[in-house]
């Protein structure tokens, strides 16, 4: 629908390393008894994947789970999908205490690729990212500079970050900022 | 006590300096006082300093743990204005800044109180507002100030950056007769006229115990022995509750450290003192050229003088916004102090449930600029055994009665 | 005369010529140098003047200690003041100019103070300037403040960048020398992942200077084989150039980086501050030389004899031809050495110690070096510069022996460690006799998280002095920082060897007898002019701490931080108090170490990331429609749309107009938006509130109040209850996460066994208000399934449905009085709904309307807003909203509260509306005198004005205002005051002043 | 600058993720309590030099409350703990009690 945009219409800059917005995602907040079967069940159906472990991110066929608190989860699928997935988390849930929230439209994506993705992030997050304490299948809640954000990272050394969809400009100006060439650390390498 | 003044220097100059005399006494504590005043910090020596000058009650001894004046007195940013919006602060903090006005005068002693004036930005719409509230009522208490417009401010800080992407500069509330005072003169200034009317400074003397007989106080126990009294004023911002807690009872306010830092010396550049309490950051530059800035309070209690750096980098982010120029300065030293923060975050003045135990606490990020005013309240609560009119509103029996002194509505919330 | 040699200058590429300007001059160095030894290589001995007396200075030293050699550096956006010579490394293009004098730095006018410094004993500020009264602030204060300061003010926008970097490690090293290499060496080996920093562009220190063998090798080939090991360790993070700033709680460290300070052509952040934290610190961060107390030790020439060697070895100048050394340790010697190896003359070394020296000594006189033991300096002859020393007896009073010519003079007064980072985080000191210094007392250290302390001094900074023992100690401190993280390294100790030295003694003052006439020239800081005269005068007057006398005198306050002064200050206030020095104690050690920038500070966030601004879906629109934006806490949200140059006030009138006359639209987005949902949400929802919401059937709105526990009104918006179990909770602009927290801390902490779960949908939607009587109109021009009839969807109903394309919720809420729908849509199809609607509405000369508009329309209707009739003291009953207050519930949070004695009172000012008699609009923050004056002096006040606004509908000024009680004074004519002193008369009357009974909204 | 370790998500925090929350283990008066439980409740604080106990937010993390065990004068933590308790755990207890032996806080030693 042509109605539909993302909060910054696929933005990218091309520094040390590549910053750019993913566009929409389906994303959707769980809340509920993250050790049920119920949860698992609702889980698996939605998406394939299996309820992540703490600070983990999951990966089935229909979508990925990410461990956000110890009693909630954000499902991440394709935009498109939302609907279905909300009724199949609805459904093996029915009946449990729980909530599902579709937070999709609240929420802005970045990719970091190429090299020294590490420290983009290093520069702005209060968070160990040496490869031995972060690597592919990790996911974290902390903030960029001044606002909470969460990130993981994929197989091939990118990463990729959900804030809120109303700073995704600041947060895509601070990402920018710390990817400029001449600003390499050589830290992690 | 010899005067101090240029002939007294020119006159030691002539032999090297050697002829001039102890600006206080170090005596050993006696037996008994009529009055003990426990800390040596600004506020407990201008209640003794009143004590002796309103009342005439000078057998007091003023009993501090570490050197005077080494507290808080001489780790704040040295401002002083009293542009406060409810009545009770309003009077106290006024008749506070009327006193630095005469206090170089009045104890022979050059506290450099400078009336540089002092201005608050407004960088919301609903700041605006809070400041416009506060000239009306100040136009009611006697407190001289206006609401002026960003030109103005300009023209009295021309490094300010008027149109900050993030928050333009939309007015500020100006007293014109606010400034900074010298603080550490402040404290010697009154200790000399203290020792000089008879009273005991005994400084490197820790009070370990309240000594009690009824429901009143009877003396303290010291690092230097006991000592008599027939009435005790607490004045120990940052270690109140720990007084409190050896009084036995317990007190409305946490202990929190407060940070404040110090540029290298530059030529003068900025006249006034300004505050920006949106980005919170407030900035003024002392005689010798530095640029004094004031930093925010942790969230947590904490005894150990020292803040957490991300508080220090919140205010100098805000005002390199504000102050561009700043940002080629560079940082020569940091600091904190530990203050007492209260409920309201107004302090408290007033009676204890021991009858003869006074306090004078909870002064928060506010205790220098208050010195005189609290000075002079104490020591008419401490005489009297009663508030007077400036200390009536600050009794600690505000909390139960739900009676607040709330001066953060100014500020206003979002809406 | 300075001058380059033709020889030496280890740190030089003597193949590569650097051009840079002093004063306007054009000069030339080599690249290595650092900016004074370029200058000291062009024979520019007096580089500036001191604080308070304007005497000339000259360069002292060679390392971040320098007290003198600070200047005016680069032009514009680049220009910085106070910019430290010997730590800048120079570049070509490099311009600089001295500071604090006038006109020129020859003829400075404040010198006069030079002759007056008699007058000006420490602390004469606080003696006079008295009389009369005003004459501080306008007299004497503009001739302190002209004459103090040092560089000058930038007045350019900065042009670099810098940034922040986060690490995490087990060991941080702080100092590259010898003793961090060898620490770092022995920690690496663990494979436990340290970085080591050192501040200055190379490693090794001064050990090649000095030095030594180490594994039957030179000590500078040592060095390069340690660098070659840890070059090798993939562990180990070498950054040089980047400087221990300071040591703070639990184990953070915060090392600032020079990115391009030397290389300001090149791209990247000008410094980047790392913010550390790490399980153990080694703090290697050597010693600082200390001068010596004899008269005229401040004259350009007189340095420190580490730095005349340092200045000879790396950079192939020398500071004179006949250099005097006059030292109280063997390390002095090892200057006299180098002068004689490189050619120049050492007419005398003074040994003030009766015994003299050891095995450097005898070196020294073997070279042909005269010696004179238990001798010293009684005075330096000189002015600009130095011409000569009188010799006399240390033991004396200073009566002379012997005057000798020369151009420089060596000093060197002992050892003391830098403690400066041990200390920071309360790491604790002791005195050493022997070394007569401060040094770590490793049994206090500072304590960190787990009570076990963190940081571990090494080599020098820990004390001892000599090669062997300092690389012994390295290495066990590097030890010992793996052994106390759970690690181990088997590395074995390297075997270092150096000729024995005789014991220092310690000197103070020089003579030791000497006599006022020569205390008040023997300098103790240099920069702000402190002398033993003044420190002695400190503690006469009973100054006695050590903390006062550094403040009565500014002792140790200057840009250096007293690292050249404390000690020798401390030990002349120490003797006038004739106490030992450990018990007069030690000040405060403060980061940072050396001044760093704000800049770097600051880090990324300055200009448009300077804070986060938070942005509606809609927010381009409103950028590219000339809207005015108020900050409403991260937000910024349309003031008013001024069209055609329209004043602001005209514009909100305009949009007023419109929307009570068709229809108007606003940006809403802002509202928070919270679901609340479980088994127990309506008995949680009962807490939250003040009013009864478990009682809400789905499908209807209400309108609550939430209080905090204090009584007082912090929040309100309407709550939609969408099925049985789940409640949508709309809260006001910008308090959408504080009460989403709120909400959690009573659920996590209080509440924990209930069942219900919240979540923040805030910027789920997009949500625009159509109002005023076309709303529907428009609506239904859209088309869509949703029905939005007054029959299908009633005033304080919400209903879900397509309207047009769009997936919508609307809500028949009303702040305006108007026929009013809010219509939530997901946040991504925001932007297009607003245009739709615009379109649709276009027939009806549709327009948006700002917050002005809001809150004019909603003072016409009475209804209050938080932050402007609640400000934090307010309870909801004095704004006569008792009929959103259950009295049926036992308890929500705030009801406790409000039942105390000042809130219960009937005498509490209450809300009403005030119309001016004149029509005129009252000030913002007016308020209502009464009469008299209370105890205070200060006119009594009855009341006052909570919102001012002129209205268009009514044509007139409204305002809402508390009043003591204003509810029993309907019709009374009351006053409001101005700042100019005039008085407005006001009626009091109903707050609703439009459509008292709501026929409009309910249409 | 604290760190301190999340009991839900498992993080060493540093205290740039987190929001300090004020006194730990008070207990709320509400209708029908004296005022001076209530003034307490609201206003009296223990303030101690030494052990205290606090609340604290993982805010820019994990979102949760959690509680923690700290002494006010050289910042040693001896335990983070849920929020969801009435009082210390023992374990925790135990360790202040290493340190301090001897120590009290309220009616808590």
């Amino acid at each position: 629908m042509s109605n539909v945009v993302s909060a910054l219409a696929g933005v990218s800059h091309a520094g040390f390393a590549k910053i750019e917005e993913t566009g929409l995602n389906g994303m959707i907040t769980v809340r509920g008894d993250l050790g049920s079967s119920e949860m698992a069940a609702a889980v698996k159906a939605a998406t394939g994947a299996s309820v992540p472990a703490i600070r983990k991110i999951a990966a089935g066929d229909k979508g990925r789970v990410a461990w956000m608190s110890p009693d909630e989860l954000l499902v991440i699928v394709a935009y498109d999908d939302v609907a279905d997935t909300m009724a199949a988390l609805n459904d093996g849930l029915s009946g449990v205490h729980a909530l599902v929230a579709n937070v999709s439209d609240a929420r802005a994506v970045f990719r970091i690729s190429g090299d020294n993705t590490r420290e983009v992030l290093a520069k702005v997050s209060p968070v160990d990212l040496s490869s031995e304490a972060f690597g592919a299948g990790d996911f974290r809640r902390s903030r960029i500079a001044q606002v909470a954000a969460a990130f993981w990272m994929n197989d091939d050394n990118s990463f990729e970050v959900v804030c809120f969809r109303s700073v995704a400009q600041y947060v895509f100006d601070v990402l920018r900022v710390s990817s400029d060439k001449g600003g390499e650390v050589g830290f992690f390498s | 006590m010899r005067r101090y003044s240029a002939f007294a220097i020119a006159r030691e100059a002539a032999r090297f300096h050697t002829g001039w005399e102890r600006a206080w006494r170090s005596p050993e504590p006696k037996k008994k006082y009529d009055v003990i005043i426990v800390g040596a910090g600004g506020h407990g020596l201008a209640t003794a300093f009143y004590l002796g000058k309103n009342y005439g009650i000078t057998n007091v001894a003023i009993i501090e743990k570490g050197w005077l004046g080494g507290g808080n007195t001489g780790r704040n940013t040295t401002i002083i204005r009293s542009n406060y919006l409810q009545d009770p602060s309003a009077a106290l903090y006024e008749k506070a800044r009327s006193l630095y006005e005469t206090m170089s005068q009045d104890l022979n002693y050059n506290v450099m109180f400078s009336p540089r004036g002092v201005i608050m930005l407004a960088q919301t719409e609903s700041e605006i507002r809070g400041y416009q509230r506060t000239a009306h009522a100040n136009a009611l208490q006697g407190v001289k100030t206006e609401f002026i417009g960003p030109q103005r401010v300009k023209e009295l800080v021309p490094i300010i950056n008027l149109d900050g992407p993030r928050y333009p500069v939309l007015g500020g509330l100006w007293q014109e007769r606010g400034g900074t005072g010298r603080h550490d003169a402040v404290a010697w200034g009154y200790a000399r006229a203290c020792s000089d009317m008879g009273m005991d400074i005994i400084q490197k003397c820790e009070v370990t115990g309240v000594r009690q007989e009824g429901g009143k106080v009877t003396g303290v126990d010291t690092t230097k022995g006991p000592i008599d009294c027939d009435k005790l004023g607490l004045v120990v911002a940052g270690n109140s509750g720990d007084l409190a807690n050896m009084a036995g009872f317990r007190l409305p306010m946490e202990s929190v450290a407060l940070q404040a830092l110090v540029s290298e010396p530059i030529k003068p550049c900025m006249d006034v003192v300004v505050m920006a309490n949106t980005v919170h950051g407030y900035m003024s530059q002392s005689d010798k050229g530095e640029m004094v800035i004031g930093g925010g309070t942790d969230g947590f209690n904490n005894y150990t003088q020292r803040g957490s750096f991300h508080h220090v980098e919140e205010t100098v982010r805000a005002l390199v916004e504000t102050f561009p120029m700043v940002s080629r300065l560079k940082m020569l030293r940091q600091w904190g102090g530990i203050v007492d923060v209260t409920g309201d975050r107004s302090p408290v003045i007033g009676k204890t449930p021991l009858g003869n135990c006074f306090i004078n606490a909870g002064w928060g990020t506010g205790g220098f600029k208050a010195i005189p005013g609290g000075g002079w309240a104490t020591a008419e609560l401490i005489a009297k055994g009663e508030p007077g009119p400036l200390s009536a509103e600050f009794g600690m029996e505000r909390f139960i009665e739900g009676r607040f002194i709330d001066e953060s509505v100014a500020a206003g919330v979002a809406h | 005369m300075s001058t380059r040699l033709a020889s030496g200058g280890r740190l030089l590429n003597k193949g590569k010529q650097v051009h840079f300007s002093f004063n306007g001059k054009q000069l030339t160095g080599f690249e290595g140098d650092t900016l004074a030894s370029a200058l000291l290589a062009n024979d520019q001995m007096m580089i500036g003047r001191s604080f308070k007396y304007h005497r000339p200075r000259g360069i002292v030293a060679s390392g971040a200690e320098e007290p003198n050699a600070l200047f005016n550096m680069g032009e514009g956006g680049k220009f910085e003041p106070n910019q430290r010579a010997t730590t800048t490394e120079l570049f070509n293009g490099l311009s600089c100019a001295s500071q604090n004098h006038w006109p020129s730095l020859e003829f400075d006018i404040g010198a006069i103070n030079n002759h007056m410094t008699r007058f000006f004993p420490a602390g004469f500020y606080y003696k006079t300037f008295m009389f009369p009264a005003f004459a501080w602030k306008h007299v004497f204060e503009p001739i302190v403040r002209q004459s103090a300061g040092l560089g000058k003010a930038p007045k350019d926008r900065d042009v670099d960048t810098y940034e922040h970097f986060y690490a995490y490690v087990d060991v941080v090293i702080i100092g590259g020398g010898v003793a961090g290499l060898q620490a770092a060496k022995a920690a690496g080996a663990s494979g436990a992942k340290v970085i080591l920093m050192e501040q200055t562009p190379h490693w090794g220190g001064r050990a090649p200077v000095d030095g030594g063998d180490v594994d039957g090798m030179p000590v500078e080939d040592y060095i390069t084989t340690l660098i070659n090991d840890l070059k090798q360790m993939p562990n180990v993070t070498m950054r040089n150039r980047m400087m221990g700033a300071g040591v703070y709680d639990h184990g953070y460290v915060l090392g600032y980086e020079r990115v391009t300070d030397h290389t300001p052509l090149e791209n990247g952040p000008r410094h980047r501050l790392w913010r550390i934290r790490t399980k153990q610190i080694v703090t290697a961060t050597g010693a600082i030389e200390r001068p010596l107390s004899f008269a005229g030790n401040d004259i350009p020439g007189v340095m420190l004899a580490s730095a005349v060697r340092d200045y000879v070895v790396d950079y192939g100048v020398s500071i004179g031809d006949r250099t005097v050394v006059v030292t109280n340790n063997d390390d002095a010697y090892r200057t006299a050495i180098a002068l004689k190896k490189a050619g120049l003359e050492v007419p005398v070394v003074l040994d003030a110690r009766a015994s003299g020296g050891g095995a450097l000594a005898e070196e020294a006189k073997a070279l042909g070096i005269r010696v004179e033991n238990g001798k010293g300096i009684a005075k330096v002859k000189g002015g600009k510069r130095v011409t000569g020393v009188a010799i006399c007896a240390q033991a004396g009073e200073g009566s002379v022996l012997e005057e000798i010519k020369c151009d420089a003079v060596a000093m060197s007064g002992g050892w003391s460690p830098v403690v400066h980072l041990w200390s920071h985080c309360g790491g604790k000191l002791i005195w050493d006799d022997a070394q007569a210094h401060f040094r770590p007392d490793a049994t206090r250290p500072p304590k960190g998280a787990d009570g076990e302390g963190f940081v571990i001094p090494a080599g020098i900074a820990n004390g001892p002095l000599d090669l062997p023992a300092v690389l012994a100690d390295a290495h066990a401190a590097g030890l010992a920082a793996v052994k106390a993280i759970g690690m181990t390294s088997d590395v074995t100790a390297p075997v270092a060897e150096e000729k024995p030295e005789a014991a220092m003694e310690p000197v103070w003052l020089m003579p030791q007898g000497a006599g006022p006439k020569l205390r008040i020239k023997t300098w103790l800081d240099y920069q702000n002019d402190v002398k033993v005269s003044d420190v002695r005068l400190a503690a006469q007057e009973g100054y006695e701490s050590v903390e006062h006398t550094k403040r009565y005198t500014t002792l140790g306050m200057a840009t250096d931080q007293g690292k050249l002064s404390n000690i020798n200050g401390l030990a002349t206030l120490a003797g006038q108090l004739n106490a030992p020095i450990p018990a007069v104690g030690t000040t405060t050690f403060r980061p940072p170490y050396t001044p760093i920038s704000f800049g770097a500070i600051a880090g990324e966030a300055r200009d448009e990331v300077f804070q986060p601004l938070r942005r509606t879906p809609i927010s381009g629109w409103h950028a590219d429609n000339n809207a005015f934006d108020e900050p409403v806490g991260q937000w910024r949200r349309p003031y008013c749309y001024p069209q055609n140059g329209e004043s602001h006030a005209d514009a909100v009138k305009r949009e007023i107009n419109q929307t009570r006359t068709s229809v108007g639209l606003l940006d809403a987005s802002t509202l928070g938006k919270i679901i609340v949902k479980g088994p127990d949400a309506g008995k949680f929802m009962d807490m939250m509130y003040t009013n009864m919401m478990s009682t809400l059937k789905p499908g209807k709105c209400r309108y609550g109040l939430m209080c905090n526990e204090n009584g007082f009104l912090m929040d309100d918006g309407v709550v939609a209850r969408i099925d049985e179990d789940t409640f949508l909770c709309h809260t006001t602009t910008g308090g959408a996460e504080r009460i989403h927290g709120w909400m959690e801390d009573w659920l996590q902490c209080e509440w924990w066994d209930w069942k219900v779960y919240t979540a923040n949908v805030t910027e789920q939607y997009a949500q625009i208000a159509v109002v005023g009587p076309n709303a529907r109109k428009v609506i239904e021009k859209l088309g869509g399934d949703m029905d939005v009839s007054k029959e299908a969807l009633a005033f304080m109903e919400w209903k879900d449905g397509k309207i047009g394309d769009f997936d919508a919720r609307a809500y028949r809420i009303s702040f305006s009085g108007e026929l009013s729908y809010e219509i939530a849509v997901p946040a991504s199809q925001g932007r297009a709904f607003w245009d739709a609607l615009l379109e649709a509405g276009a027939e009806f000369g549709i327009m948006p309307y700002g917050t002005e508009g809001l809150h004019v329309m909603r003072a016409e209707k009475g209804f209050i807003m938080i932050g402007d009739e609640t400000d934090g003291t307010v309870i909801p009953q004095d704004l006569n909203l008792n009929w959103a207050i259950s009295k049926k519930k036992e308890d929500f949070l705030g009801k406790r509260a409000q039942l105390r004695d000042h809130m219960a009172s009937a005498d509490r000012w209450k809300l009403v509306g005030l119309e001016t008699l004149d029509g005129s609009v009252i000030p913002d923050g007016s308020y209502i005198p009464a009469d008299g004056n209370n105890a205070n002096g200060q006119r009594n006040v009855q009341g006052r004005v909570t919102s001012t606004y002129y209205s268009p509908t009514l044509d007139r000024g409204i305002a809402m205002a508390l009043v003591h009680n204003g509810l029993d004074r309907m019709g009374d004519v009351i006053e409001c005051n101005t700042v100019s002193g005039t008085m407005i008369k006001a009626k009091i009357v109903d707050p609703v002043f439009y459509d008292k009974e709501g026929e409009k909204q309910n249409v | 600058m604290l760190t301190l370790k999340c009991p839900y998500c498992g993080v060493d925090a540093e205290e740039t993720e987190l929001h300090a929350e004020g006194e730990a283990h008070l207990k709320r008066f509400g209708p029908g309590s004296s005022d001076d439980d209530f003034e307490s409740y609201l206003f009296m604080r223990e303030n101690p030099k030494g052990v205290h106990f606090e609340r604290w937010r993982h805010q820019s993390g994990c979102g949760k409350f959690f509680h923690a065990a700290r002494c006010t004068m050289t910042l040693q933590v001896f335990g983070t703990y849920p929020a969801q308790t009435l009082e210390p755990p023992q374990d925790i207890k135990d360790k202040i009690s290493a340190t301090y032996p001897g120590w009290s806080w309220r009616e808590f030693q």
